[in-house]
């Protein structure tokens, strides 16, 4: 690959962000547009990503340089089955959540920089094959979530943003201790200091070392997940912030939690894994069962959303810790499939927000006969979230369920029913606030979608029905990278992939 | 001509899915223009022309040929390869008769809500959701892959919520969509879990695979887990106890809806997903066992429930439970053909006792209290006279259909003899109740005197709407003679293949036969009979046997004050439950993050005072921390 | 040769900058704060000369010089603040100075 | 010869070092320091730094000492000070850091292991630090100090100068608001 | 007089500090002989001086004399000596800018104040760059003297002389105990010079040198003194609250970086033998600092005692580079270099917001700041951010260093310390950019924007400067790294 297209990725809405910076600030108008074609670019950019991808467990458009030598950082990017559906389902959802930012009005320049420079982050993480560059795109995507809670939130958006700050930044304190600790081992066992995610590979660890440095590393994932109970930044970061910031917090920023797990984790320590599998899936078989019960009673919208993604982001975490391919599969295509049904839920509660002004669930009613399209639009969502057949959610969890069984029985048992509690919680909110006759005057002349938001809605809607028909697009290209991570779970361990046989012989 | 046929099983398979799938997808965007009845017709043709497909491909079955023995898979694509999901379709016999059962009655009830939905506003969804529910459906009985199977079974779910819920400005109707659709869930928990078990222990999802030779795999043990989990799955989508309480509240639904998804086909599923998998059942044994004795209970109970009813679509929807329930005796006595053979008699007699009930509540100006009825038989004689075939039907009199499937039912129950024989007495009984809530209910609606309210002008229904009904009047008449024991077992034969290897429970002795129909028959014309005597001759014995009966009756009319249990026991409860967890999580695991957040910033306050800006004890702390230095490093040595 | 162990000087020395040590803490006058600082320089020069003399070289001595200067300067501008700040308190008491807390 | 000496300076050293700390008259410390420059500049003279000693009575006690009495009375706190503890925990604070202290000299004496053992290289003599002795040394091998100190005197002029100047006129309406 | 030296003079050794000094001397006499009205030959002058200084201390670096001793080993030329110069300068010149408002508000003193500013950095380049202890006591007489005078510059506010008082009367008490250290260590080793004990360790007779590790101590404890290490610190939030905005910066960051030069030469050099001495108790004085720094710096309300906290807690880190020995040389320096300029850049910003001879520097000060003043608020911003160690920042790649460093060295515990404090340090550095960016500013009627305050040509160039090295360094920070590692 002789075009450097992650580092280009990862530049685009760099550049983009200096484009909108250079506006003029008094064009106010420019900003956002300017910013919304900035951040196509990098949809091009994925395009070719996705369409030169190989199906092979190897990292692909791998660029190597040397950053600090000595210190033994390189710029080192790669992708593989794992990363590139997360870079897809961030370069779709960035351009949709500045779509539906419309509403804001103040400081629009440094929204749209602080959303460019957040997608630089993103692909970042998801492209770093070095560790310290990984911490680094990690630790700074703060940043701008940060500003993007704080300025443009809601009322508590101070208290939100702090809190989401500080408890992300303790985890991933830790894990930078696990990411120094690693290098210094690479340094005791071959002279060298290295960060290289490759190099860290060839390490041999005990398995105490590896217990510390799991767990250093998984308690950082864990708070970005979000796990129980180290969960609760989660709500409020949601309910205050923005759309766009509700929306690629859920669809993104959660995902680097999971994606960190299964990344580093799984194939870094793997007989802390095999040793943690106990914990890890109580705590996600609790996330998936608590999360969706607190949801079930909240009187708030966005917060319901909020604590249905602990519930799904659940499933995710016992597909990892399944370590099976059914259950890796399912972890990995579940976090787009989360990405793009919680993104359309934040997006729609979004929309109703602005013509609200309010989240309450209590405030509304009967929305259905006011805004048809909009009632149906969240119906969908509704349901690929709680994982109807033929829409995307069902696919992860389906085979996360399936793949979960076979080592964790029981646990996948009390996960299933989180598939009930879903139903329960969405279809409950739905009732409340789509059915029955609109009872209040504001609730009964409110307009129905416009062609701009029906617009955005549009590209996750049909990626939903795609994913949801054939996931076999991305699962295809992620089974080879999931099956080494097994496989090298397998054969450094005394664990047994258990052998079902791959369907159809 | 023959090559047709194959042509179309082989390539056209999935136009039975596809063409309503097409009619749902057109008539979503651009129903509205098509306006009414237009969108109807549409629809309907839809669900016409994969009738016709269905037909076609049902010819080489009906033929007997190799197609017939010889399930023919068709495999659209693969959806999850790693647990072998893919969307598989297999055309056996069992298969075609549940597509021509949904696409043949699915037909007629779109035909009649062309006149049942007249006037709605959104006459063109409500057409939409039917096309789509067709196809789901079709996708459920098609399916070779469980998780296909399970496709169908979650979007006819789906499709249940909406048309339930159609009229989603009524609270209630809402609220019925939706507890109809999570209480399918509790249902679909099961049935995922043992698809769980299922892949874990066949390493596929394949039904062909799975279901070819189980006994080599797994264990009884495994197997009665599956079953009896796939029996919770069941018992959720077909109502049967204890997950039955969705169905009557589910007639909130437009009446065609009742009429489609909640009598003819989507409730069902169960019954066929027993069928289907009947050879899971064999080997496990036991499993069949709890299924036949949840059917019979389900019937039992159902039926007392039904007594009590006063609103006429409600005795039809605890009839329907009932007769699932009869259904899921007879998979469970292993008489899988006798269980087809009601289902498919059933779909046409309770298809037409709820079209009939529309067609009542539409000229009644959507009254559906029967004691507001009575008399109708004039003013309404062809929904009457059609609604009468329909009760002798579901009475089980000879030789309406209902008697020769419920008889088949009954005599398998009785020959597989040991606990089913009291499954049978029940069963039996249950007849009797059958009859005598049915015949309340036709006294109550045709008969007797009029109790219309004022300004009701009860008339009968356009033609769109009784046509239907004529159609399935005959249908109730004569589909009973496809399977007559002995005689005429062609129903048997034509599902043989589908059962192959699969024990049935049989009665050989010709006049073992002849003896339980007629005890059969003899409970239905008693429980008429006692109908009758009480509700249209009546008089003093109706006060008699209603002062007699009013506990009972309380209960009856209460359904055993099973949906307030179940609030006061599980909903309830779980809401509280919610709610204590919402607050541990504001209170207690928030509090502890705020806390320490709080306590680091408490400390920090806490030190403030030791800044005392008095520059002396500055210098003292500076005294102190070289004098603690110079120890730290002298000690460190000599200790 | 000495009949007194240059230690004992050393040991004269560290006793007379504890005490200026004390000095420093114990005392509110500025001024008598400043005098402790000088009396612990003169322990410091006192340290140097003797153990200077025990190991036989003048960098000790020297030494003395020029911490001699660093005090004169340090006395200057000490001086200069305190009469600064007794300019606008009219006292020289330290305990006064302590607005900048916490 | 030089013990007695040592005893009889030694103790004028302490107690003049005590005054200092415990006079509540400013002009009582200043004297009592002035004691102890003085009798330390006997043990300079024992201690063969000639040159120190002088210019320990000149520079020290003449000029520092007396700057200091100017000063004194220049400001006029030469009046008895208040010397009860106002600060909490100071005392004692104080009072165990000298504990400590007197422990650790305790330690140092009792100690075989933290005895002072000087090497001086065999035969040694102990330098006469005459003026011509040191003079030799600080203009070899110590001129860079020694140029360096005189940074320290402009450094401390000019903080005299910027602290102690009072130009009324100069004040500035924006720095008087304090 | 120094013929007397020999071969081991060299002017250029000593070359940027005379620079310096003319300078001063030209400002002062300047001001005194020509009684100016404004201060652009003060400018002039200072600029001449201090890129002298500069171009003189690369030429040392680049020369054939780099590596040497001189004027018998009294200065070194060596790789610290030159960096720490260098870091020295570059606050000097940073703080010109900062300070010019000051100095112009300071009318004839400030003339003074620039001479004091120019000698404060004189005295401490001479502090890094000796190899001998009397030699390092005077340059770090010459620059806390400066110091000192600095803190009181302003002297009509009451703070100030306050400030300036403690600072004083707590500085002669550290530099006593520091000088008693040279005296203790001259006593047990009979030199004066660094290496001295080095040479000595060897033949030691005995195995408990006393008094050395009592000189070691107090030796430390002046220099941490310097530092504002924790339990050395608490002169440090009141006398960064009191001097005035202008000069504090400076103050800060030059006696942080001539202290910790002098504390690696003393730590590294005489008494590198002792290092497993003295690593325990440094290590704990590092955590202490970073603890209390961080915990006292959450409870401030004013920003420039935040800062100095702050501050505290940074000392912290930087020990941790002091604390893994002479290999985390490049690390030390790299971290001082930043950090300082990320303060002297942050204390730029509060002598705007809260005026130039202003004491102390409320938080309330700072909201809405974003609206009234984008460039003040988005520099604070940065360098708030920097400071806290976030990537993509130079403070992360500094953190980063030391934290490397220290586990390589075996402390381990101190490093997870300090990432813990790290995020707790969040808190109280985001709460300035919350002020400023989340908060509007509240005005006395609706609608109305408190004073916006402006930042001058120079401060605003200063600003901007910190801004893009931070950022620069935070995303590529190889240059300077090399050129520290190459240096030391």
């Amino acid at each position: 690959m002789d075009f450097p297209l992650l580092s280009a990725l990862i530049m685009t809405p760099v550049v983009g962000s200096i484009v909108v910076a250079l506006v003029p600030g008094r064009r106010r108008e420019l900003h956002l547009p300017v910013g919304l074609v900035m951040s196509l670019l990098p949809i091009g950019l994925a395009g070719v990503l996705f369409a030169d991808f190989r199906s092979t467990a190897t990292f692909q458009m791998v660029e190597f340089a040397e950053w600090y030598a000595d210190w033994g950082i390189s710029w080192h990017l790669g992708v593989d089955g794992i990363s590139m559906p997360l870079i897809l389902l961030t370069v779709l959802l960035v351009p949709v959540s500045l779509a539906a930012s419309t509403a804001i009005t103040d400081r629009t320049k440094l929204f749209v920089i602080m959303v460019l420079l957040l997608e630089a982050g993103l692909i970042g993480v998801f492209v770093a094959l070095d560790l310290m560059v990984f911490f680094v795109f990690f630790e700074a995507i703060l940043i701008p979530m940060y500003f993007i809670i704080g300025i443009w939130g809601s009322e508590e958006r101070i208290y939100a943003a702090i809190k989401f700050f500080l408890y992300t930044a303790f985890g991933s304190a830790l894990m930078l201790a696990g990411i120094i600790a690693l290098g210094a081992l690479h340094a005791g066992q071959t002279g060298v200091w290295s960060f290289g995610y490759l190099d860290f590979l060839d390490l041999e660890l005990a398995r105490n070392t590896q217990g510390w440095l799991f767990a250093g590393f998984a308690l950082a994932f864990a708070i970005k997940v979000p796990m129980v109970p180290v969960h609760t930044w989660l709500p409020d970061a949601h309910v205050q912030a923005p759309t766009a910031g509700s929306v690629l917090l859920a669809g993104v920023l959660l995902k680097l939690g999971t994606y960190g797990l299964l990344r580093f984790n799984l194939p870094l320590f793997p007989e802390a894994t095999v040793d943690a599998v106990p914990i890890m899936a109580t705590l996600a078989v609790i996330g998936i069962v608590y999360g969706a019960v607190v949801a079930i009673v909240q009187s708030d919208l966005k917060k319901l959303v909020a604590y249905s993604s602990v519930s799904h982001l659940g499933f995710i975490v016992l597909g990892i810790f399944a370590l099976t391919h059914a259950g890796l599969e399912g972890g990995v295509i579940q976090m787009v499939n989360h990405g793009l049904t919680t993104g359309a839920l934040f997006l729609l509660v979004g929309m109703i927000y602005e013509r609200r002004h309010t989240k309450k669930i209590s405030e509304f009613g009967g929305l259905a006969k006011s805004m048809p399209i909009f009632a149906g639009m969240f119906l969908f969502s509704a349901f690929a979230s709680i994982g109807l057949p033929g829409l995307n959610g069902f696919v992860g969890e389906f085979l996360v369920l399936i793949g979960s069984y076979a080592t964790l029985p029981a646990f996948a048992v009390v996960a299933a029913t989180g598939v009930v509690l879903a139903a329960i919680y969405l279809l409950w909110a739905y009732e409340r606030v789509f059915t029955g006759e609109p009872d209040r005057d504001e609730n009964r002349s409110l307009p129905d979608l416009n062609v701009r938001e029906v617009s955005l809605m549009v590209p996750l809607v049909v990626m939903m029905l795609v994913l949801g028909l054939y996931p076999k697009i991305l699962l295809d290209r992620i089974e080879p990278s999931t099956s080494a991570v097994l496989d090298r779970v397998a054969a450094v361990t005394s664990f047994e992939v258990p052998e079902v046989s791959m369907g159809g012989e | 001509m023959t090559d047709v046929f194959e042509f179309v099983i082989e390539h056209l398979l999935w136009l039975i899915i596809a063409i309503p799938l097409a009619g749902a997808l057109m008539l979503h965007f651009v129903g509205r223009r098509l306006g009414e009845p237009g969108a109807g017709y549409v629809a309907t043709l839809a669900s016409a022309a994969s009738f016709g497909v269905a037909a076609l491909a049902s010819v080489p079955i009906f033929q007997g040929g190799d197609l017939a023995h010889h399930p023919t898979v068709v495999r659209l694509w693969d959806w999850m390869p790693s647990i072998g999901a893919a969307l598989e379709m297999r055309w056996d016999p069992l298969a075609a008769l549940m597509a021509l059962i949904v696409t043949g009655v699915g037909t007629l009830i779109h035909l009649y809500s062309i006149g049942y939905m007249h006037g709605d506003p959104r006459f063109a969804r409500f057409f939409t959701y039917l096309n789509l529910f067709a196809a789901s459906m079709l996708t459920l009985v098609l399916a070779d892959n469980f998780a296909m199977l399970f496709v169908g079974w979650e979007l006819v779910g789906l499709c249940s919520y909406l048309l339930i819920s159609f009229w989603f400005t009524k609270p209630s109707a809402a609220a019925a969509g939706k507890k109809a659709f999570i209480v399918n869930r509790i249902g679909d928990l099961a049935f995922i879990i043992g698809l769980m078990i299922v892949f874990t222990s066949f390493g596929t999802l394949s039904m062909s695979e799975v279901l070819e030779a189980p006994g080599e795999v797994i264990t009884a043990g495994t197997a009665t887990a599956i079953c009896l989990l796939f029996l919770i799955g069941a018992a959720g989508k077909s109502a049967q106890i204890p997950l039955y309480v969705w169905l009557p509240d589910a007639m909130e639904g437009p009446t065609p809806v009742s009429a489609l998804i909640h009598a003819a086909t989507m409730v069902t599923a169960g019954v066929y997903l027993v069928a289907r998998t009947a050879s899971l059942y064999q080997l496990s044994g036991t499993a069949s066992v709890v299924v036949a004795t949840v059917g019979a209970l389900t019937a039992l109970v159902a039926a007392t429930i039904a007594i009590g009813q006063n609103d006429i679509k409600k005795v039809l929807a605890y009839s329907t439970v009932s007769q699932l329930g009869y259904m899921f005796l007879a998979v469970g006595s292993t008489a899988y053909v006798a269980g087809m053979f009601h289902l498919m008699t059933h779909a046409f007699f309770k298809a037409l006792l709820f079209l009939g009930a529309g067609s009542v509540i539409h000229g009644m100006h959507d009254e559906q209290d029967m004691r507001k009825m009575g008399g109708l038989l004039k003013r309404m004689p062809v929904t009457g006279w059609t609604m009468a075939i329909a009760t002798l039907a579901i009475a089980g009199v000879f030789p309406f259909a209902g008697f020769w499937s419920k008889d088949e039912i009954l005599a398998s129950a009785f020959a597989a003899g040991g606990w089913f024989s009291v499954l049978w007495v029940i069963g039996l009984v249950t007849a009797l109740i059958t009859a005598f809530y049915m015949t309340r209910q036709f006294v109550m609606v045709f008969l007797g005197q009029p109790n219309w309210d004022e300004g009701v002008e009860p008339h009968e229904s356009p033609a769109t709407m009784t046509f239907p009904l004529g159609v399935l009047a005959v249908l109730s008449v004569v589909a009973g003679f496809v399977n007559i024991p002995k005689l005429n077992p062609a129903l048997e034969h034509f599902l043989e293949p589908s059962l192959e290897g699969i024990e049935m429970a049989h009665v050989e002795s010709t006049g073992l036969i002849v003896l339980l129909a007629v005890l059969s028959v003899s409970a239905a014309v008693i429980g008429i009979g006692l109908g009758l005597f009480v509700y249209y001759r009546g008089g003093t014995f109706r006060q008699w046997f209603q002062d007699r009966s009013r506990r009972p009756f309380l209960a009856w009319e209460n359904a055993y004050w099973v949906d307030k249990m179940y609030g006061k026991l599980l909903v309830l409860p779980g809401k509280r439950l919610a709610q204590l967890a919402a607050r541990f999580d504001d209170f207690f695991i928030d509090g502890i993050v705020n806390g320490v957040a709080t306590v680091t910033a408490r400390v920090g306050g806490a030190l403030r005072p030791l800044q005392s800006g008095f520059v002396r004890s500055y210098g003292a702390t500076l005294a102190a921390a070289v004098v603690g230095l110079a120890i730290w490093l002298l000690a460190r040595g000599a200790l | 040769m000495p009949d007194v162990d240059p230690s004992w000087y050393l040991g004269l020395a560290a006793v007379l900058f504890l005490i200026g040590a004390t000095g420093m803490l114990t005392r509110r006058n500025a001024l008598i704060m400043f005098m402790s600082v000088e009396l612990m320089l003169n322990a410091v020069n006192l340290t140097f000369v003797a153990a200077g003399r025990a190991y036989g070289n003048l960098d000790g001595q020297l030494a003395v010089f020029f911490v001699l200067v660093v005090a004169a300067a340090e006395v200057v501008v000490g001086l200069a603040i305190i009469v600064a700040v007794f300019q606008k308190r009219v006292s020289a008491n330290v305990d006064l100075l302590s607005e900048l807390k916490g | 010869m030089e013990a007695v000496l040592f005893m009889i300076f030694g103790v004028v050293a302490v107690v003049g070092a005590l005054s200092v700390i415990l006079a509540k008259n400013p002009v009582y410390a200043a004297l009592g320091l002035m004691a102890t420059m003085f009798a330390l500049a006997v043990f300079y003279v024992i201690n063969l730094a000639h040159l120190v000693a002088a210019v320990q009575v000149i520079v020290y006690a003449g000029a520092v000492m007396t700057l200091f009495l100017f000063v004194i009375m220049l400001i006029g706190v030469d009046r008895a000070e208040d010397t009860t503890e106002t600060i909490r925990y100071q005392r004692p604070l104080a009072v165990g850091v000298g504990l400590a202290i007197v422990g650790l000299g305790i330690a140092a004496v009792v100690s075989d292991e933290w005895s002072w053992t000087p090497l001086a290289p065999a035969g040694a003599v102990a330098p006469n630090g005459t003026m011509q002795a040191v003079a030799e040394q600080l203009f070899s091998s110590w001129a860079v100090p020694f140029e360096a100190v005189s940074l320290l005197l402009v450094v401390a002029s000019i903080g005299a100068i910027t602290l102690a100047y009072y130009l009324p006129s100069r004040r500035r309406k924006e720095d008087s608001d304090a | 007089m120094f013929d007397a030296l020999g071969a081991s003079t060299s002017w250029l050794a000593i070359a940027p500090e005379l620079f310096l000094l003319a300078a001063a001397i030209a400002v002062l006499a300047y001001d005194i002989l020509a009684e100016p009205d404004d201060v652009e030959y003060h400018a002039a002058f200072t600029i001449l001086g201090v890129g002298g200084a500069i171009a003189f201390t690369v030429a040392q670096w680049r020369s054939e004399i780099f590596e040497q001793e001189y004027f018998l080993n009294m200065l070194r030329v060596d790789g610290l000596a030159v960096t720490v110069r260098l870091a020295l300068l570059v606050v000097l010149s940073m703080s010109l800018l900062a300070a010019w408002p000051l100095v112009r508000s300071l009318g004839r003193r400030g003339a003074e104040l620039l001479a004091l500013m120019l000698l404060a950095t004189i005295g401490f380049s001479l502090l890094a760059s000796s190899g001998n202890l009397i030699m390092m006591f005077i340059g770090l007489e010459v620059g806390s003297i400066s110091l000192y005078v600095l803190a009181g510059i302003t002297r009509e506010r009451q703070l100030a002389d306050e400030a300036a008082m403690k600072y004083f009367l707590l500085g002669s008490f550290a530099s006593a105990i520091f000088v008693y250290g040279a005296a203790l260590y001259y006593a047990g080793t009979g030199t004066l010079f660094l290496e001295g004990l080095g040479s000595l360790t060897q033949s030691l007779v005995f195995t408990r040198p006393g008094v050395l590790l009592v000189a070691m101590a107090m030796l430390a404890a002046g220099l941490l003194f310097k530092v504002t290490a924790a339990p050395f610190h608490a002169w440090a939030p009141d006398v960064y609250q009191g001097a005035p905005a202008g000069a504090v910066g400076f103050m800060a960051a030059i006696a942080k970086v001539g202290g910790f030069a002098g504390l690696g030469r003393i730590m590294w050099e005489a008494f590198g033998g002792f290092v497993d001495d003295w690593r325990p108790p440094l290590a704990a004085v590092a955590a202490m600092s970073i603890v209390v720094g961080t915990l006292l710096a959450i409870a401030q309300d004013d920003v420039r005692r935040m800062l100095a906290y702050s501050g505290i807690a940074h000392a912290g880190f930087i020990l941790i580079g002091i604390v893994s020995g002479p290999v985390a040389a490049p690390e030390v320096a790299f971290y001082l270099i930043v950090y300082t300029v990320q303060l002297v850049a942050a204390f730029g910003v509060s002598a705007v917001v809260s005026g130039p001879g202003s004491s102390g520097s409320a938080r309330t000060e700072y909201v809405g700041l974003a609206r009234r003043s984008p460039v003040l608020a988005g520099t604070l911003a940065l360098m708030m951010v920097g400071m806290s160690g976030m990537p993509v920042t130079s403070g992360f790649v500094a953190k980063f260093g030391v934290f490397r460093e220290g586990w390589d060295a075996g402390v381990e515990w101190l490093v997870i310390v300090g990432l813990v404090a790290s995020v707790a340090a969040f808190f109280f550095y985001l709460r300035v950019v919350v002020d400023m960016y989340f908060r509007e500013p509240v005005g006395e009627a609706p609608g109305t924007l408190v004073a916006s305050p402006r930042p001058t040509a120079p401060m605003t160039a200063m600003l901007i400067a910190a801004a893009i090295f931070t950022v620069a360094v935070g995303l590529y920070a190889r240059p300077l790294l090399d050129f520290v590692a190459s240096v030391l």
